[in-house]
C-alpha cells in the first residue's frame, strides 16, 4: 500500500482537516464527534444531513453549503458513521422546520441514521438512496445500494430546502429523484482500505468486476475485460431496463469516476453513455462528468441516469455553492 | 451478573479479537468491505481505555456505558446491532437483577430478540444472528433444564460453532453480503464468526470463574 | 494496461466529442484539425489560446469559457499540438485585439507554438509557463517545465483580458503570476501512455519519485517511501527556496492531484503543507484542492505555491465559468 | 533529387521505424515521455498514404508537402524539428535543382542549419543534432573531395552510429530529458537513435540505386 498518509489512525483527522482548511469560507469542522456544517447557519428552512463511511470524497462533505446540505457526518473509511454525531450536528443545523436525513441505503448507516432519529427531538424524516441497478430490490432483503445517484438527490432536495418548502414536501421529493435514478458501476482494480493495508479483492489485467458498489466489495460478477463501449452497453442496458423511460424522455447523464480513473477515460465513456441513450430516444439535457462518489483509489466508474421533470430539472440548474459542486453563485 | 466478570471478559474479547485479526479481516474482504475487524478493534480499544471508569458501577451502568460507547465508537452495521445488545442487557439487569444462569439466559434472548429487530433480520439471513440465535436457544433451553454450568457452556460452545459455519453455504439477504447474490456462498459471514469468537471467549472464561 | 477505451487510436477523438457533448453550454469541438473554442465567441477581447499535449485533463480544454481561455489546442497524448491547429483556432477566435499564447515550457510546445506565431497574420504574444522548481533553469538549457502552475495563470490572465485590456498588459500579467509561482511533484506510480500499452516506469512499493513532471517522465531522484509530511517538507522546502517570500506574505496554495490519488489523500496533504507554510510565517488566503493538471493515470500529486498581490488576488477572485472551474457566475 | 527516390525512401523509412518500435519507445520511456515511436510512425504512416498524391509532383513540392505534413501530424519535439529539415530542403531545391552529392550535401547541411536555430540547440546537448551534426561534416568534407558515393555512403553511417552512440554518457541539457540531470546518463538519446536510422535507411537506398 503506498499512500500519502502519515499514521493509519490520523488519516481521518488529517484529511477532514484539510478539507476544513482548504473550504474555511464554506464550512466548519466540528472535531468530537466529527461532522461538518456550513460556516453560516441557514435559517427559515428543513436542516438537510447526510453522511456515511469516508473514503467517498468528495461524498458528503463536498456537499455542504448553500444549495445543498446543511451538515455532514462522515464516519471511518467505509464504516458508517454513529448516532451521537448525526445527533450533534442535527443539534447544530436545526432551523425549527425538522431534519432530513439522507441515507445511503446499506444495513450499518440505516441503522445508525435510525437510531439518531429515534433519539433526535427534533421532526426528522430520511430519503434513502438506492440507486444501484447492479442489486436486485426486494423487500425482504438489504435491497439495493444508494451509490453516486446520491448526489443528484442531495442536490435536487437542497434546492427544494432552500425555497422554505417543509419536512414533507423534502422527503417526498427525495424519494422521488431516488425513484427516477439508476445507476451501476464497474471496477477496473481493487481500492484498499488504508487500516487493512491490502487490496480488497485480487484482480488481474485481464478482468473487471462489473456491479460493484462503492467500497471496493466484490461485484456481481467477474468478467473478461472488454473495451468501453461493450461495458457501457451493459451497465446502460441495465438501468434502462430499471427506469424503462418512455422515447424522447429527458434525462440527467453522469458519468463517475471512483477515482483512479482519469478524467480522458471519463469523459469517453461519456461519449459512449450519451450515443446509446440518444439510440434509445432519450434526450440528454443535463450532464455530470467526473469524481462525484469515490471509492477510495479505485480504478473504474459508474453510470447513472435521472430521469428528468420540470421540478428536478429546476432544482439541479438552481444555485449551488458547495466545495465540490457550484454554478450559479 | 457482575461487574468483575464484565471487565474481565473486556480482556479476554480484546485479546481474541486481535488474535483473529487475519481471519476476520479476510471474511470482510470477501464478502463485505473489509473492515470488521477494524471495526471490532475500535470498539474493544475503547473499551479497555474504561475499565478504571467502570470499575465502580453497578452491572447495570456499565451494560448501558458499554452499549453507549460502542454505539458511538463501532459504527457500521455491526455499532448499532452490538451497542443495542448491551442497552438491552442493561435494561434488563436494571429491571432486576441477573445472577443465576437462567436470568443471564433471559437477558441474553431478549438482548438477541432486540438485534432482531434493528437489524430486522433473523435466522438464516448470514449475518451474526446465525450465531446468536442457536446459542439463545441452546442457553434457554438448557438452564430450563438446570443443567449443569458447565454442559450448558459446552452446549453454547457447540451451537455457536455449528450456526458460524452455517453461513457459509447461505446466501446474504441481509448486510453487505446481500449484494453479492451467489457469490457470497462458501464464505462465512465476518459477524457470524467473531460472534461466535467473543461467545466462546466469555463462555471460556466463565467456566474458569465457575472452577475457581 | 487496463483502461475504459475502445481501439487506442480512437480514444483521444472519442474522449474529445465527449468533453465537448457534456460541455455544450461552454464549448464547442473542431474537429479537423483539433481545436475547442467558448461557444460563443467572445468580442472586443484579447483572444487567450493555450495548448498541449493530452493526457492532463481538465487541463486545457476544461478552463475554457468566460473568464479564462477562448481556445485550447489538445495534442495527442504528452505529444505538443501542432502550428496548425494554433492557427486555426486563432482564427476561430481572434477578435481585433490580438492573440495571447499561454505555453508550457517544453521543447516540442515551445517550438510548435513559435511556429504558429510566427505564421500568424495576427498581433500576439506568448506566455511561457516554467513553474516546476525540480528542474533548475538556466537559459542555455531548456530550462523548468510548466506544470500545475499554469491553470493559475490562466485563471488571472483570463480574467485580465476579459476587462478589455491590451496584448501587452495580458502578456505582462502572465509573465508576473509565472514568476510568483512555483510548483513541485512526487509520484506514486508511473502512468501509462495508451499507445505504449505498459508503465512508462517501474516502480515498487517501497519507492517514490521526488521532482517528477506531469508525463511521467523519470524525475530528479527515486527515494524511499516516506510518510506524508516528510514528502510535502521536501516539496515545501524547495518552493519556498526559488520564491523567497517575505514574512506574512500572501499565497494561493494549489494540491494538484496527478489523476489517481483520491481526495482523501490531497486533502491531508494540503493540510500538512497549509501547516508548514504557516509555521513560515505566510498566510493562506486561497485555496484549490483537486485534479487540475494530470498525468494520465499516475497516482502523485505537487503542491503549487502563488505569491499574491492585490491584482493577482482580484483576478482570481473574478467570475469564471469553465468546466473545470466555476465560481462567482 | 528525384521525386522517385524521395518515394522510396518514405517506404524504406516506414519499414525500418516500424521495425524498431520496441527500442525507440523504450529510450523515450527511460529519459523522455515514451511517445517517440509513436509520433514517427504517425508521421510515416501519413507520408505512406500520400504517395499517390506526391508522385506526380516536382521534388521540391514534394518536400514541401512532406514538410507541412509532417508539422501538422507529428507534434512533439521532434514534429517542428523534423518537418524544419524538410522544408529547408525543399526551399534549396526550389532555388535551383539539387541533383550531385555535393549539392545534397550544401542541402543537408543548410537544413541541419535550420534545425539548430528552430530548437536553439547545437551538437553535445543529447539530442537528434548528435547525429545530424557529425552526418553533414561529414557528408560536406567527403563531397568536397569527391570521394566515390559508395564511400560517402558508408562514411555518414559511420558518422551517424558514432555520432547517436556518443549521446550514451551527455547530460542532457535541451529536450524533456534535461529534466533529469545526471539520471539521463547512461541513455541514448531517442531522437539520436531515430535520425541515425533514418539516415541509415535511406543511405542503404542510394546504395542499391547507385548500384542499380
Ligand atoms: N441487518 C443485519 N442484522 C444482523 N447482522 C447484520 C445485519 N447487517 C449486517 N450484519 C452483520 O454485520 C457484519 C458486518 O459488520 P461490519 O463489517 O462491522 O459493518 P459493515 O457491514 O457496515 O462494514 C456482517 O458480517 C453481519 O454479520
Ligand atoms: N531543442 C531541440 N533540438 C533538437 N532536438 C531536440 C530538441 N528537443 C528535443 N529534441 C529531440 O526530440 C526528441 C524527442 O522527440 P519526441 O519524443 O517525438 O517529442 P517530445 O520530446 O515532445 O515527446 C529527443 O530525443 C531529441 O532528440
Ligand atoms: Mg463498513
Ligand atoms: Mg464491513
Ligand atoms: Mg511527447
Ligand atoms: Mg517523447
Amino acid at each position: 500500500m503506498k499512500k500519502f498518509i502519515n499514521n493509519v489512525d490520523d488519516i481521518l483527522t488529517e484529511s477532514l482537516s484539510g478539507f476544513a482548511a482548504a473550504h474555511s469560507d464554506i464550512v466548519s469542522l466540528n472535531l468530537e464527534p466529527h461532522f461538518f456544517t456550513r460556516r453560516e447557519k441557514a435559517e427559515n428552512k428543513v436542516a438537510i444531513i447526510s453522511g456515511g463511511g469516508s473514503g467517498h470524497e468528495p461524498l458528503h462533505s463536498g456537499y455542504i453549503g448553500y444549495g445543498m446540505l446543511d451538515a455532514a457526518c462522515p464516519g471511518h473509511v467505509f464504516t458508517s458513521p454513529s448516532p451521537d454525531q448525526m445527533l450533534a450536528a442535527a443539534e447544530a443545523v436545526h432551523a425549527g422546520k425538522g431534519v432530513l436525513f439522507i441515507v445511503k441505503n446499506y444495513a450499518g448507516d440505516v441503522m445508525n441514521f435510525e437510531m439518531a432519529a429515534e433519539m433526535l427531538p427534533f421532526e426528522n424524516a430520511t430519503v434513502l438512496t438506492s440507486d444501484d441497478v447492479a442489486v436486485e430490490n426486494s423487500t425482504y432483503t438489504t435491497g439495493r445500494r444508494g451509490v453516486a445517484g446520491t448526489v443528484i438527490v442531495e442536490k435536487v432536495v437542497g434546492s427544494l430546502a432552500e425555497t422554505g418548502a417543509d419536512l414533507a414536501a423534502c422527503k417526498a421529493l427525495g424519494d422521488k429523484v431516488n425513484s427516477r435514478t439508476a445507476s451501476m458501476g464497474v471496477a477496473l482494480t481493487s481500492c484498499t482500505v488504508p487500516a487493512a493495508g491490502r487490496p480488497t479483492f485480487d484482480i488481474d489485467e485481464t478482468e473487471l468486476e462489473m456491479g460493484v458498489g462503492i467500497h471496493g466489495e466484490p461485484g456481481r460478477r467477474r468478467e473478461k475485460m472488454r473495451n468501453a463501449d461493450a461495458i457501457v452497453a451493459d451497465l446502460v442496458a441495465a438501468i434502462l431496463e430499471d427506469l424503462k423511460p418512455t422515447q424522447g424522455s429527458e434525462v440527467l447523464l453522469l458519468i463517475n469516476g471512483f477515482a483512479a480513473t482519469p478524467l480522458m477515460e471519463l469523459y469517453l465513456l461519456y461519449n459512449s453513455a450519451a450515443k446509446l441513450l440518444q439510440a434509445h430516444g432519450l434526450v440528454i439535457s443535463r450532464s455530470l462528468v467526473g469524481n462525484y462518489t469515490t471509492a477510495l483509489d479505485m480504478a473504474g466508474a459508474s453510470i447513472t441516469v435521472t430521469l428528468l421533470d420540470d421540478e428536478i430539472r429546476q432544482h439541479w440548474d438552481s444555485p449551488v455553492h458547495t466545495a465540490a459542486l457550484r454554478w450559479q453563485c | 451478573m457482575r461487574t468483575e466478570f464484565i471487565l474481565a471478559a473486556i480482556t479476554a474479547v480484546n485479546d481474541a479479537v486481535l488474535n483473529s485479526e487475519a481471519e476476520l479481516e479476510s471474511l470482510d474482504r470477501e464478502i463485505g468491505d473489509g473492515d470488521h475487524f477494524i471495526n471490532l478493534k475500535r470498539g474493544c480499544a475503547t473499551l479497555l481505555a474504561m475499565r478504571e471508569e467502570l470499575a465502580p458501577l453497578p452491572p447495570a451502568d456499565v451494560l448501558q456505558r458499554i452499549g453507549m460507547k460502542l454505539l458511538s465508537t463501532i459504527g457500521g452495521a455491526s455499532g448499532p446491532l452490538i451497542a443495542t445488545f448491551f442497552m438491552t442487557m442493561a435494561k434488563v439487569e436494571k429491571a432486576g437483577d441477573i445472577s443465576t444462569l437462567a436470568e443471564i439466559s433471559a437477558a441474553f434472548t431478549a438482548s438477541v430478540e432486540a438485534i432482531k429487530q434493528r437489524g430486522k433480520a433473523n435466522a438464516g439471513e448470514k449475518t451474526m444472528l446465525d450465531t446468536l440465535i442457536p446459542v439463545a436457544n441452546t442457553f434457554s433451553s438448557l438452564t430450563a433444564v438446570n443443567a449443569e454450568p458447565t454442559q450448558v457452556f459446552d452446549a453454547i460452545q457447540q451451537a455457536a460453532e455449528q450456526g458460524m459455519l452455517s453461513t457459509k453455504d447461505m446466501i446474504a439477504t441481509k448486510g453487505r453480503a446481500a449484494f453479492l447474490g451467489e457469490r457470497a456462498i462458501g464464505h462465512i459471514d465476518p459477524g457470524a464468526r467473531s460472534s461466535q469468537i467473543i461467545i466462546h471467549t466469555i463462555t471460556e472464561l466463565a467456566k474458569q470463574h465457575q472452577a475457581a
